[in-house]
């Protein structure tokens, strides 16, 4: 193109590049098996702070019907969008036991790739503001929902 | 030398002037060309309420409160009222009458300097947040995209005030003036549609 | 319908004569017209291609004659606006052929437009079909009433109207099985009917056509037009529970599907897998195909796309499942005797 | 003139030099060229996704792609094609040639056409530096809600997509209001409205179809924006929204939008066939009916789009004969054509052989849109790939095509040389042939049952075959396009000089020299003729415009009488910074909504800055200085 592109380019970069990594949708790409090792695993980051995962985690979260118990909002028996941020890996964890024992078999029933989805989702969701999470929950609102769900034309 | 042909004289325009008023200048085609452009935009957001009021049962749907008359109706009184100045101006521009324009444009800016104030009341009596559902949001696009006219008008009348109260006026700067005037009529005229279907559709519905 | 029919006759060999130069396979073309809908417009089709032929011939003729005509002696300065009366009135003599022409595939279009409308009166098996994000969900009612659910697979009987009734999961698609219809958007918000009325035997298949997100490609489903009887006996078997596992390979895979994830998201009628997430399972070793078109059935296709669904298809909602070699068989095993 | 004069009126008009001059310039011309050249840039990386497309798709299950390479290559390609290549080319040929034509020296509004560029390139930069980065919208040029709203559109990619449309929607409408003043005042004395040449009628026309067009898709990315951004429920069914709403007011924008494309190169098709058979346009009148009409009816026909959304049937049989309709306009402009030709002298060189192969390929294109026309037809064909042949024989076939004509037509009196007629030739046989023998298949893969955006298909479906045509016949009009290009950059130093005139036209801008200096002409020419220059040897002019000063003369709106000498403002950085404003706030939008807040106020300052009469300090009033 000509010089003016290429610097209006080039004050734009690092500004965009931050953004990169969570925009980045790599279909296709090996799905994790294993739960986290810890703080310092690096496929944290690979979940955490992506769009499109977290997007996932909140599918999967309505799929699986956890809104019976938690809400869509998560205001349900554990207040889950007032909380504190918790760490990817600690709800990973919640999620594959269960706190109170009630999905204590998530961790043999869900695949890893998905309750790490859905980890990404909790830990992103106290930073969404309520009225986005509504946004997406009503353009959500004719996907499964738990089991007792029957379908968008009812 | 134009190319290679020869050139033939047939007149001269040296003795043409160099300004023009109203419809002769040239920037007035522009100013109209923009508002033709707004209006439409006016138009389809007008259309687009339209469109989701006939696919909805109820309007506003059940729960939503009406808005307020209050600050509106001040708003559109004022707003209507305002339309007498402006006339006022545009007659004082065509005299060339530069006192009378500077105060003109002054009296506009402090017109629109309460304009705002009362808009600004006036969306806190919307009663719906743009949020809240598909009416909200209706809503508050129409107020938007007209306060958003409301606000360049202003502005514009502004700076522009300051400009002729510091400054040589000469007849391209009265062209802006009517441009401006004319412009604010606009803004006039586009708010009754608006305030019909903000205000009072809802409650004929 | 009528109309169209009238002007046009029977078919004519053009489109005949393209699909014989492709080698189509045909299952799934508005070629090769297999139910009142898909007729009506096919025969329009035809009525449409001659006359644009015949006007595209027109024009090429003109301008090839333009070009190649020769040109008396014509003065060698350029002709500003000169007397063009035979030109003037060609140019309203060819505005009268496109007129005509117009008004011609109008009406035919109207007559055709009518045909689809008159189906809607007749009574009609009602079917539900969801578009999810990227398979089908497809339910029958029963004439007693009751929904039975499958999935990927739409059977229809022939010489009867299908009503079917479109809603969406998530975002917008598009139902479309061209031998026997054209399409129909699947929009969230609104629900679209459709009718369909097939009258030819056979496999067919169809997919959508409305941009869809990531595996647009890969949401495709068959159809199955059957006899009546066939058809009630197909609906009669489907509204049953699954069938219960014939050996010890098939009971350790119901174990797997039920204890393990499978169940979360797919549900098999008369066991404890009773996810709504996914598509039904409780008949799926009678289905043509999985991953809604994208493998044949088979075994072996269904070990691959259990232990590898994103390298199938990249971006399903499926994930993958870690089983050993040995689960993994018992699991394919098991949803092969699913019929 | 004297000798002195034209120095001085050289100086007036010159641009600084430097990056300053570079920045600032307000020459037409220059704007014009930048366009073109990013076009052109813009043409070839379009091009490379379209292959790379068709060799995805040249045999079932390849894998050179997966599903998101695919979704934004087509999104990317569709996207760029339509909103950065068409629309912008044809203002491009307005801005560079309207003032030529009309024997003026600059535009009506020349620091707004400085603007325009500016904010175009914004938006070029707007989607394809953020595709460098990997960041690429994915879901198509148009792109539906609720797939492209807040719940299934995670991350920028929509909202990128979006404000990259409001970048050059913006650029487009302020070139069109400068478009239709400057043809509408600055005509040359004795152009009235019935002298004026079928091109300007084209320009105008399209430029104000753009007026009432782009609005819609505006405020249709603004809703969807919002929606993504803070929230609102406009495409939201569960809150009383409705997706529908999006369609309808992108296809209001859409439909026009293809005239917009297309009657500009009903223009250049007119002035070529014009020069090349030596005779004014065949029915001049019915012509600009026809394209006033295409212009009106245009706007009544967007629902066509929209047959298989389970639309009232009703309404189907009205769209399907109001879409018929505009083939009446369309067939008229071909005999028109064909008859001028055919009761001309035709001197077959590139441009003409351009048309020839528009004609020739268009009506396929037309005939094609008939069928789709139809609301039972369309539901086999909408979405299929019987579509994608369609839309690219109008596109190509109706806008490149013409406008590959124009190019080759017009270089002449850009460059001061010739292109190549031998490469022309050899361009204009790879380009015609590669592309028919390329998208002709898609009809039948269409019919066959294949839908578009589909990244793979398997074996069995027999598409295989077909498919390896298409991508050979593209990859051969991708050669040819790079023999044109390579034609017209060897020809800038190569090629004969071309003389003010070398294809003896009959419009104004071939008075000038080749290349035109800055002001265009030094006198204005005065018009007695729908063929100025072929009605006298000479060139009857006006003089008395200033040379100190940058002046144009404007004219009365039916009979361009004179009116006054307008005083034509001179080169500026403000629209430069103004672009660089507008482009920060909205890039800023698509993160937050009070960029639109704070992004407005250095807006407002550049605006003032730019609009800043320079006049003495007041000696009168309460504020003189005294």
């Amino acid at each position: 193109m000509n010089a003016r592109g290429a610097i209006a380019g080039l004050a734009l970069i690092p500004f965009l590049l931050a953004g990169c990594s969570r925009e980045a949708r790599q279909l296709a790409s090996d799905q994790p098996q294993t739960a986290p090792s810890g703080p310092a695993d690096p496929r944290t980051a690979r979940y955490a702070a992506n769009f499109y995962q977290v997007s996932q985690g909140g599918r999967y979260f309505t799929w699986y019907g956890c809104g019976d118990c938690h809400g869509r909002l998560a205001r349900g028996a554990a207040n889950l969008a007032n909380g504190s941020r918790h760490a990817v890996e600690a709800l990973y964890t919640a999620i594959a036991a269960g706190q109170s024992g009630a999905h204590s078999d998530y961790a043999a029933r869900v695949p890893a790739e998905q309750i790490w989805q859905m980890a990404a989702y909790l830990h992103d969701l106290s930073r969404h503001e309520p009225a986005r999470n509504r946004r997406n929950a009503l353009d959500q609102q004719g996907e499964p929902q738990g089991n007792r769900w029957q379908g968008p034309l009812q | 030398m134009n190319g290679e042909r020869a050139l033939r004289r047939v007149g001269d325009l040296a003795g043409l002037p160099t300004s023009a008023q109203g419809p002769r200048n040239l920037v007035w085609w522009g100013n109209i060309s923009f508002m033709a452009i707004e209006g439409t935009g006016f138009a389809l957001a007008i259309g687009a309420c339209l469109y989701l009021l006939g696919q909805s049962p109820h309007w506003p749907p059940p729960g939503d409160s009406l808005p307020g008359l209050g600050w509106s109706g001040a708003f559109t009184l004022a707003l209507v009222l305002s339309e007498l100045p402006n006339l006022w101006l545009i007659r004082q521009v065509r005299a060339k009458s530069i006192a009378r324009v500077r105060l003109g444009m002054l009296v506009m800016t402090l017109i629109g300097i309460a304009l705002i104030g009362l808009r600004w009341f006036e969306l806190q009596h919307l009663n719906v947040g743009w949020d809240h559902d598909a009416y909200g949001s209706t809503v508050w696009m129409l107020m938007v995209l007209h306060t958003s006219h409301v606000v360049t008008e202003l502005v514009e009348t502004a700076v522009l005030t300051v400009w002729l109260y510091t400054h040589e006026v000469g007849d391209d700067q009265l062209g802006d003036v009517e441009d401006d005037a004319d412009y604010w009529t606009f803004v006039i005229l586009a708010w009754v549609p608006i305030y019909l279907l903000v205000y009072w559709v809802p409650r004929w519905l | 319908m009528a109309g169209a029919a009238a002007v046009n006759g029977g078919r004519s060999p053009v489109p005949l004569v393209a699909l014989l130069l492709t080698g189509c396979s045909g299952i799934q073309s508005s070629l090769d017209p297999a139910g009142m809908q898909a007729g009506a417009t096919f025969r329009l089709f035809e009525l449409m291609i001659v006359m644009c032929g015949v006007m595209y011939g027109a024009v090429l003729l003109f301008l090839g004659a333009s070009v190649w005509r020769v040109r008396r002696q014509l003065a060698a300065a350029p002709a500003i606006e000169p007397a063009d009366p035979g030109l003037g009135k060609g140019l309203w003599a060819w505005g009268g052929v496109i007129v005509a022409g117009l008004v011609v595939l109008a009406t035919g279009s109207f007559f055709v437009e009518r045909a689809l409308a008159a189906a809607r009166a007749r009574e009609a098996l009602q079917v539900r079909v969801t578009g999810h994000q990227w398979w089908w969900r497809i339910q029958y009612r029963t004439p007693d009433g009751r929904w039975i659910e499958t999935a990927n697979e739409l059977h229809l009987p022939a010489g009867r109207t299908a009503r079917i009734e479109l809603g969406a999961a998530d975002v917008i698609h598009s139902f479309w099985v061209p031998n026997v219809a054209g399409k129909m958007d699947v929009i969230p918000g609104h629900t679209n009917v459709i009718d369909v009325s097939p009258h030819r035997l056979g496999w067919f298949r169809g997919q959508c056509a409305e941009f869809c997100g990531a595996q647009h490609a890969h949401m495709a489903f068959d159809v199955k037009v059957d006899s009546p009887a066939a058809f009630d006996a197909w609906l009669a078997q489907q509204g049953r529970p699954a069938a219960a596992p014939a050996d010890a390979i098939a009971a350790r895979g119901m174990a797997i599907v039920t204890g393990g994830a499978c169940g979360l998201c797919h549900v098999v009628r008369g066991s404890a897998a009773t996810g709504r997430a996914g598509p039904d399972l409780t008949h799926v070793g009678g289905r043509r195909s999985i991953g809604a078109g994208t493998l044949p059935m088979s075994r072996g296709a269904l070990q691959g796309w259990i232990a590898q669904p994103q390298a199938l298809k990249p971006g399903t909602m499926m994930p993958a499942v870690p089983l050993d070699g040995a689960d993994a068989d018992a699991v394919a095993h098991y949803l092969e005797t699913l019929r | 003139m004297s000798p002195d004069e034209r120095e001085r009126l050289h100086a007036v008009w010159a641009d600084r030099p430097g990056l300053l001059g570079f920045l600032g310039t307000v020459d037409h011309k220059r704007i014009a060229a930048r366009y073109i050249v990013t076009v052109v840039g813009l043409l070839f990386l379009s091009g490379m996704l379209a292959i790379d497309m068709r060799l995805q798709l040249s045999q079932p299950d390849m894998r050179r792609m997966g599903p998101q390479q695919y979704n934004e290559a087509f999104a990317l390609h569709g996207s760029t094609m339509l909103f950065l290549i068409s629309v912008p080319v044809m203002e491009a040929m307005a801005l560079w040639l309207v003032p030529l034509m009309l024997g003026a020296r600059n535009m009506a509004f020349p620091r707004l056409a400085a603007f325009s560029y500016w904010l175009y390139l914004g938006g070029v930069l707007m989607l394809w530096l953020p595709h460098a980065l990997g960041i690429t919208p994915d879901l198509g040029w148009f792109e539906y809600p609720p797939l492209s709203g807040p719940a299934y559109s995670p991350g920028h990619r929509a909202d990128i997509w979006a404000q990259m449309i409001t970048f050059t929607e913006v650029a487009a409408l302020a070139a069109s209001v400068n478009v239709v003043a400057t043809i509408l005042k600055m005509r040359p004395p004795g152009m009235t409205l019935a002298r004026m040449p079928f091109f300007l009628w084209a320009m105008l026309v399209a430029s104000l179809m753009t007026i009432f067009a782009l609005p819609a898709i505006m405020l249709a990315t603004s809703m969807l924006i919002a929606d993504r951004l803070v929230s609102t429920q406009f495409f939201a069914p569960a809150a009383g929204g409705d997706v529908l709403l999006f369609q309808h007011m992108f296809w209001f924008f859409g439909h026009p939008e293809v005239y917009i494309i297309f009657v500009p190169a009903v223009g250049f098709v007119s002035s070529i066939v014009e020069t090349f058979s030596r005779r004014t346009l065949f029915g001049h009148v019915p012509m600009v009916l026809s394209i006033l009409a295409i212009g009106v009816l245009a706007f009544g026909l967007w629902v066509h789009h929209m047959f298989a959304v389970g639309l009232p049937r009703l309404g189907n049989d009205f769209y399907t004969a109001a879409s018929m309709a505009i083939a009446l306009p369309a067939g008229l402009q071909m005999f028109c054509w064909i008859a001028t030709m055919w009761s001309g002298r035709p001197r077959f060189a590139t441009p003409l052989l351009w048309v020839i192969g528009f004609i020739a390929t268009f009506v396929i294109g037309g005939l094609s849109g008939v069928m789709t026309a139809s609301a039972p037809l369309d539901l086999q064909l909408t979405d299929t790939y019987f579509v994608v042949a369609h839309l690219h024989y109008v596109l190509i076939g109706g806008a490149l095509f013409p406008l590959f004509g124009a190019f080759c037509y017009w270089y002449p009196k850009a460059t001061g040389r010739m292109m190549s007629e031998r490469w022309g030739v050899v361009a204009f046989i790879l380009i015609v042939g590669g592309f028919n023998l390329g998208f002709f298949p898609m009809h039948v893969l269409g019919l066959e049952g294949m839908p578009r955006r589909i990244y793979t298909y398997g074996p069995d479906m027999g598409w295989g075959t077909l498919n390896l045509v298409a991508t050979i016949g593209s990859a051969i009009a991708m050669l040819g396009g790079i023999v044109l290009t390579g034609n017209a950059l060897i020809s800038l130093w190569r090629g004969k000089p071309a003389g003010a005139d070398p294809w003896g036209a009959p419009t104004l801008e071939w008075a000038a020299r080749s290349p035109p200096p800055q002001h265009n002409f030094e006198e204005v020419p005065v018009v007695t003729s729908i063929a100025p220059l072929w009605r006298h040897g000479d060139l009857p002019v006006m003089t008395g415009l200033a040379t100190d000063r940058r002046e144009v003369l404007v004219t009365s709106v039916i009979d361009a009488v004179p009116q006054y000498r307008h005083h034509s403002v001179g080169p500026s950085l403000w629209p430069f910074v103004a672009a660089l404003a507008t482009s920060g706030m909205f890039v800023a939008s698509i993160f937050t909504p009070w960029a639109v807040v704070w992004g407005a106020i250095p807006i407002g300052v550049a605006l003032v800055l730019w609009f800043w009469p320079r006049r003495p300090r007041s000696a009168t009033g309460p504020l003189a200085r005294r």
